[in-house]
C-alpha cells in the first residue's frame, strides 16, 4: 500500500500525518514535492495542513495552481482516494475537487482548540473505523474554517450524504449556532465531506494530532485503521 | 541624489546617531580619519546599547554560565544544552518592546522571525515557541489594541511557520501603558555533534546572502530600540519591518536541508542592525576580514544607498560563508524553495570590512577594534531601598468572594483568549498544552525524552525588591519545570528595564543580575542565552517620565528522560491533596492585597534557596516514581489560587481542611510564601513519609471530587462560578 | 499599464469582517454606517499592451486564481 | 450614498502577499505582470448626506479606524 504526501512551500503537518499513519498502521507514507509533474503508482494521496504560499490571497489558491495539482486531477478524475486535512481541504475546494469554500472563521481569529467530531456516515474509506453516530475528540488549528456554499449545492451535501463530520458538543449534539461547538460558524456545522462518489475527502480538524495517549487522546486513530482497511 | 549622502559626518551627526563625543572620538581614532557615512552607520550600530551591552555588560559577566551539561553558553546565536541520546536543544528569548508598540501585529511578529532564526541558524529545528507579554493597564484606553494585535501577531508568524506556541505569561500594569514588552523565546532540536556556528574561516570563501530582498525597513531600528521614545515617537516613525513568515518557512527548511551537507562554514542571521552586525560578527569571531560588493545584494527597492543597505532590517534574511567547492549545493536547495540568493563578498585576511558599491569603497573598518573598542559603561548606580513590611491587618475578609474576584483579575484570569490563537498542537508531539501543566511539555520526536518549557517573571516583585523578585523570577522557572517531573537544565533571561542612564534604574539592572546569578548557582541552573532591552520609558503627558517595572523574563528548560512520566495540573476524582513546603501567610506584594484590599505595599515573599532545592528535588523524585497524579506550584495568588486553578483545569472540585490554628485565613489561602507544591496522590501517607525522611514539609490539606471546593466553612464554591470569573476578564477586555 | 482589481464577496455570503466593522463603528458613534462590506484589491503592473488586452488578461487571472467564484465577484478599473 | 475606501500599504511597506501573488502568476505564466500590491476595499453605506461630508466621514473612519497610518495609505472614492 502506497501513500503520498504532498508538500507545497509552506505546507507544515506533513510530518505529524507521517507519524500518525505510521503509528497507527505501521506503513509509511511518501513525500512529493509540489512540482513533480508525474506521480508514482499510489492507493491513497493526502494533501496535509500548513499554509501553503503562506495562506496569502486566499488559503490553498495558489496551492490549488501548482504543477502537481494536474496530476491529482487525473488522479482523481481514475477514482483514486484523495484526503484534505485543513488547509488540505482548503486546496481541494480551490480546485474545485470539492464543492463550496472556507472562510474566516466567524470570530476572526485563529483558533486553536479541541472540539469534538460527530460521523454522519461510516461507509466511506475515511469513516470506516467508526460507527454511525460517533463522537470523537480532535484538535482545530486554522483562521478559516468557515464551511460555506450555496443553497443548491448544500441541499446536495445533505441529500446526498455527502457531509461526513459536523461539529458537535461532546454528546453528539449538534447546533450550527453555537458558536462554542461550532466553532468556526460552518454552515450546518459541517466539518468534513466528501466528493460524490465519496473517494475524495476533506475536513478542517486534525485527527493526525490525536493518535497518542500521551498528547492527550487517541481519539484520530479510526480515521488510519478504516483508510488501511479499504486500502488493504 | 540620496539624502543621506549630502550630509556631513561630524561629531553632531554622529550624535544624532546615537554616539556620544567621546564615542565619536574613539570612532576618529580607530579610524584616524572622518569616517564616511556608512562608516558611521556601522559604529552607530554596532556600539548602540541594543548590539555593544554597552551598560549591562560589566554586570551580565557575573552570571553563572557553566554547567556539565552546557554546550554552548551566552555568545553564540542562542544557548545550547546536551539533552541526551546525542541530542541538544537550542534556545533564547529576545525583546521586540519597541517595534510592537508602534506596530504591534508587525512588532510582535517580526519579534518572533528574529528569534526563529537565531535557534534555526544554529542548525537546530524549531520545536516550541513561548511568550512572555506585559502590556498597560486593562483600563488604558491602547491597551486592547496592543494586546489584539501583539497575538494576532505572534499567532500569525508562529502558526504560518509551523511551530506550535505552547506557553508563555501575561501581565498587565500601567507602567507598561505606552511601552509594552513583547519577550519570545524558541526553542530547537539538534544533533549535537552538528550545531553551526558564526564563527567565519577560510580566506577565499564566498559570502552568501539568502532570504527576502533587502528594502528601507527599520533602518537605525537597532539605534532606535535603544531610545527612549517621546510624544513625538508617532512622527518619527521609522519603516516598519513586514515579517513574511512564509519566507522563513522556507529559509528553514533550505538552511535545515543544506545544513545537512558539509557546505556551511558558518552561518548567521541577520537580525538587528542587519548585514552590518551579521558580517562584522561573523569575520570578526573568525579573526579574518571580509570584503561586501553591495551591487550584488537582492534589493526590493531601487537606489539604496550603501548606507541603507548596510542598516537595513529588512526580515527572513541569512548570511553564510560557504565551502567554496560547495556552491552549487547551496544553489539547487535555494532554488528548490525558490529563495533569492546571491554571493555578495568573500573572507580576507586583511581584518577589515570593506563595503563596496557601484564600484566606490564605501566602508573599509579595522573589525578588531571595532568589536573590541566598543564602549562599556560602569554606569552610576544607587542602591534599593527594601520596603517597609505592612502593617499586620486586622479586617475580616469574605474568602469566597476574594477567591472569585480573584479569579477574575489581570493577572490571574484565564489565559485561553490568547492561547486559543496560538496553534499548540502542530508537530504532534504537544504532550501538556497552555493551561494544563505548570510547564509546557513537548516530545522529542523519535525519542523518549520529554522537554519541559515555562517563562516566569513577576514584576511587582522585582519593583519592590529587585534582587529577590529576580531570584523569585529564576526559581519560579525551575518550581515550573520540576512541577511537571523534569530536570531544570538552563534559563534565558530578557531583562527589561527603563533608562540605565538613571542610577535608580541601574540600581535595579545589578541587583536583578545578582539575583539571578544567586538562584542559578544555588538551583545549579545557568543562563545559556539572553537579550537586555534598555530605555524602556515614556514621556507622559504630563511630562514625567514612566519607567516599566523592572521585568527580567527567565525562560526555563528542563528534560524529562521518559517523557510519559510527566504530569499536569488537573484535578481528577477520588485522590488526596498533599501541601509541600511551609505556609507562613506572606502577604506583602501579593495579588491577595493588591485587588482585595487596593494596596500595592511590602516587600515580596523571599526565596529561600536551600529549601526551594530540596523540596523541588522531592517533588521531582516523587513524579518520577509514579506517586503524584498531579501537581501545580503555588505562585500569584496563594494556595487556594493554585486549588481553584487545579479544579478548573480537570474539571473535579475538593474538599478542604481548616488551615492551622493561629493563621489569619486570608494569609494561609492567600499568601504567597515561596517553594511550595500541590500534589494530587492517591497515597498521602507514602508521601508524607518520604517526605519526612528528607526533611520536607508535607500535609494532606483534602481530598478531590465532585463539582466544587468545599472550603472548611462548609461554603461551596462551584467550578461554573469559577470559570466564568476566570474567563470574565479577556472576555470583557476584548469586547468589540 | 495599471489595472486595478477590486475583489468582493457574493451577495448572500456572510461577511463577519464587514459586520465587525461595522459594530465597531457604531460603538466609535458613527451612527450613520448602515452596512460595511470588506474585500481585497489588487492592483497590478502590467507591460504595455492594448487597454481592452490588458482588462481581458486581468480579467482571466480573476477568474484563473484571483477571486473564487464560489465566493466572490471582481470589477476591473483602469488606473494608468 | 455609498463610499468606497481603498486601503494600500504604503510605498516602501513589504507586501508578502503581492509578492507571493506576482511570483504565481509568473508560474501560471503570466509573464506581463511586472508587479503586484494587495490592500483592502472597505465599502461603506451612509445615510444620505452631502458628498463633501460623507468624504469627510469617511476619512476620519479610516484614520481612527480602518486604517493602520503607520503601514497603510487609503483613498476615497464616492460610488453612488
Ligand atoms: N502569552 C501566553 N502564551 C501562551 N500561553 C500562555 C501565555 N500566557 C500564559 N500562558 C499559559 O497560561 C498558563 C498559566 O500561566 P501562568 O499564570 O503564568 O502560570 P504559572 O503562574 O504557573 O507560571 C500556563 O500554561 C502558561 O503557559
Ligand atoms: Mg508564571
Amino acid at each position: 500500500m502506497k501513500i503520498g504526501i504532498v508538500v507545497f512551500p509552506g505546507t507544515n503537518r506533513e510530518r505529524d500525518v507521517v507519524i500518525a499513519f505510521e503509528r497507527v498502521t505501521g506503513i509509511k507514507p511518501i513525500i512529493i514535492w509540489h512540482r513533480e509533474t508525474t506521480l508514482p503508482s499510489l492507493n491513497m494521496i493526502i494533501l496535509p495542513g500548513g499554509f501553503s504560499y503562506g495562506d496569502y490571497l486566499r488559503c490553498g489558491a495558489m496551492a490549488a495552481h501548482s504543477p502537481i495539482m494536474n496530476e491529482i486531477r487525473i488522479f482523481a478524475a481514475k477514482g483514486g482516494y484523495i484526503l484534505g486535512i485543513c488547509n488540505g481541504f482548503q486546496i481541494l475546494t480551490e480546485a474545485k475537487l470539492l464543492p463550496g469554500a472556507l472562510l474566516p472563521n466567524a470570530s476572526l481569529r485563529f483558533l486553536s482548540r479541541d472540539c469534538y467530531l460527530k460521523i454522519e456516515r461510516n461507509d466511506t474509506a475515511f469513516t470506516r473505523g467508526w460507527n454511525k453516530g460517533d463522537v470523537f475528540k480532535t484538535a482545530t488549528a486554522h483562521g478559516d474554517g468557515n464551511y460555506f456554499c450555496n443553497n443548491e449545492t448544500l441541499k446536495q451535501l445533505e441529500g446526498e450524504g455527502q457531509i461526513v463530520f459536523r461539529y458537535s458538543a461532546a454528546n453528539g449534539f449538534v447546533n450550527s449556532k453555537d458558536n462554542q461547538t461550532n466553532p468556526n460558524g460552518s454552515i450546518n456545522a459541517i466539518a468534513g465531506i466528501v466528493s460524490a462518489n465519496g473517494r475524495i475527502c476533506g475536513m478542517m480538524p486534525h485527527p493526525e494530532d490525536m493518535v497518542d495517549p500521551l498528547m492527550g487522546s487517541e481519539d484520530g486513530k479510526p480515521l488510519f485503521q478504516g483508510i488501511m482497511e479499504t486500502l488493504a | 541624489m540620496n539624502k543621506a549622502q549630502q550630509l556631513v559626518v561630524n561629531e553632531s551627526l554622529a550624535k544624532e546617531f546615537g554616539l556620544s563625543a567621546d564615542e565619536y572620538q574613539k570612532v576618529l581614532s580607530i579610524m584616524r580619519r572622518t569616517p564616511s557615512m556608512t562608516e558611521l552607520g556601522i559604529f552607530s550600530v554596532m556600539w548602540s546599547e541594543h548590539c555593544s551591552y554597552k551598560s549591562s555588560r560589566v554586570w551580565l559577566k557575573n552570571l553563572p554560565t557553566k554547567a556539565p551539561w552546557v554546550i554552548h553558553g551566552p555568545g553564540e546565536n542562542a544557548g545550547v544544552v546536551d539533552i541526551g541520546e546525542g541530542l541538544a536543544a537550542v534556545f533564547k528569548m529576545e525583546s521586540h518592546n519597541h517595534p510592537s508598540f508602534i506596530e504591534p501585529y508587525q512588532g510582535a511578529a517580526t519579534g518572533v522571525g528574529g528569534i526563529l532564526r537565531d535557534v534555526f541558524t544554529m542548525g537546530a529545528r524549531p520545536i516550541a515557541n513561548l511568550n512572555a507579554l506585559r502590556f498597560g493597564s486593562p483600563e488604558n484606553s491602547q491597551t486592547r489594541h496592543i494586546v489584539d494585535g501583539v497575538v494576532r501577531g505572534i499567532g500569525g508568524y508562529g502558526n504560518c511557520v509551523g511551530v506550535p506556541t505552547i506557553g508563555g505569561e501575561v501581565n498587565f500594569h500601567e507602567s507598561y501603558n505606552s511601552n509594552p514588552l513583547v519577550n519570545a523565546m524558541t526553542v530547537g532540536i539538534a544533533r549535537k555533534d552538528r550545531i553551526f556556528l558564526s564563527v567565519a574561516v577560510g580566506v577565499g570563501n564566498p559570502v552568501i546572502y539568502v532570504g527576502s530582498k533587502t528594502g528601507r525597513d527599520g533602518i537605525h531600528g537597532a539605534t532606535m530600540a535603544s531610545a527612549e521614545f517621546d510624544e513625538d515617537a508617532a512622527t518619527k516613525r521609522p519603516t516598519v519591518q513586514v515579517g513574511d513568515p512564509f519566507v522563513e518557512k522556507l529559509l528553514i527548511e533550505a538552511c535545515l536541508e543544506l545544513m545537512a551537507t558539509d557546505a556551511i562554514v558558518a552561518i548567521q542571521d541577520m537580525g538587528a542592525a542587519g548585514l552590518t552586525s551579521s558580517a562584522v560578527e561573523m569575520a570578526g569571531k573568525g579573526g579574518v576580514g571580509i570584503e561586501l560588493n553591495l551591487d550584488h545584494v537582492p534589493q526590493r527597492e531601487t537606489q539604496m544607498s550603501a548606507y541603507e543597505m548596510m542598516l537595513s532590517e529588512s526580515q527572513e534574511r541569512m548570511l553564510m560563508v560557504l565551502r567554496s567547492d560547495r556552491i552549487n549545493i547551496a544553489k539547487q536547495i535555494f532554488e528548490k524553495w525558490e529563495l533569492d540568493f546571491a554571493i555578495i563578498g568573500y573572507l580576507t585576511d586583511t581584518g577589515h570590512i570593506v563595503v563596496k558599491h557601484h564600484g566606490r569603497i564605501e566602508a573599509d573598518i579595522p573589525l578588531a577594534p571595532l568589536a573590541d573598542e566598543a564602549p562599556f559603561y560602569k554606569r552610576s548606580f544607587s542602591p534599593y531601598f527594601k520596603p517597609k513590611p505592612i502593617e499586620p491587618l486586622n479586617i475580616t475578609m469574605d474568602i469566597e468572594r476574594s477567591l472569585i474576584k480573584l479569579l477574575g483579575c489581570a493577572d490571574l484570569a484565564s489565559r485561553s483568549w490568547i492561547w486559543d490563537q496560538y496553534d499548540s498542537t502542530i508537530g504532534g508531539q504537544t504532550v501538556y498544552r497552555p493551561g494544563q501543566s505548570d510547564a509546557a511539555v513537548v516530545k522529542v520526536e523519535g525519542t523518549y525524552l520529554g522537554l519541559a518549557l515555562t517563562t516566569d517573571c513577576t514584576p511587582r516583585y522585582c519593583q519592590a525588591d529587585a534582587y529577590q523578585g529576580a531570584a523569585q523570577a529564576v526559581a519560579e522557572a525551575w518550581r515550573n519545570i520540576t512541577a511537571v517531573g523534569a530536570k531544570p537544565l538552563a534559563i534565558t533571561d530578557n531583562l527589561n528595564f527603563g533608562n540605565p542612564e538613571k542610577p535608580e534604574i541601574m540600581g535595579q539592572i545589578i541587583s536583578v543580575i545578582e539575583g539571578i546569578k544567586d538562584a542559578c548557582n544555588a538551583l545549579n541552573f545557568p543562563v545559556v542565552s539572553g537579550n537586555v532591552s534598555l530605555y524602556n520609558e515614556t514621556c507622559n503627558a504630563q511630562g514625567e517620565n514612566i519607567s516599566i517595572l523592572p521585568t527580567p523574563a527567565i525562560g526555563g528548560l528542563g528534560v524529562l528522560d521518559n517523557v510519559s512520566r510527566a504530569v499536569g495540573n488537573a484535578l481528577k476524582e477520588n485522590f488526596q491533596l498533599v501541601i509541600i513546603g511551609e505556609t507562613k501567610g506572606h502577604i506583602g506584594q501579593s495579588l491577595w492585597l493588591r485587588e482585595i484590599m487596593g494596596q500595592e505595599a511590602g516587600p515580596p515573599p523571599t526565596v529561600d534557596l536551600k529549601t526551594e532545592r530540596k523540596n523541588g528535588n522531592f517533588v521531582r523524585q516523587v513524579i518520577n516514581q509514579g506517586l503524584v497524579a498531579a501537581c501545580h506550584d503555588i505562585s500569584d495568588g496563594g494556595l487556594l489560587i493554585s486549588i481553584a486553578e487545579m479544579a478548573m483545569a480537570g474539571n473535579i472540585g475538593c474538599t478542604l481542611d481548616a488551615p492551622e490554628c493561629g493563621m489569619r485565613p486570608e494569609a494561609y489561602w492567600f499568601g504567597e510564601d515561596q517553594g511550595r507544591y500541590i500534589i494530587m496522590t492517591s497515597d498521602s501517607d507514602e508521601l508524607i513519609q518520604k517526605a519526612k525522611q528528607q526533611d520536607v514539609i508535607a500535609k494532606l490539606i483534602g481530598y478531590t471530587g465532585g463539582d466544587c471546593i468545599v472550603m472548611p466553612s462548609g461554603a461551596m464554591i462551584t467550578i461554573i462560578r469559577m470559570k466564568a470569573a476566570s474567563m470574565s476578564f479577556f472576555e470583557n477586555l476584548m469586547k468589540v | 499599464m495599471k489595472i486595478r482589481l477590486i475583489i468582493q464577496l457574493k451577495k448572500g455570503v456572510l461577511d463577519p469582517q464587514g459586520k465587525a466593522i461595522s459594530h465597531a463603528l457604531h460603538n466609535l458613534s458613527y451612527q450613520e454606517i448602515q452596512y460595511v462590506r470588506v474585500g481585497r484589491v489588487i492592483d497590478l503592473e502590467l507591460s504595455d499592451m492594448p487597454v481592452y488586452e490588458a482588462k481581458e488578461k486581468v480579467a482571466k487571472m480573476a477568474r484563473d486564481l484571483l477571486a473564487n467564484s464560489v465566493i466572490e465577484n471582481f470589477e476591473i478599473e483602469v488606473l494608468s
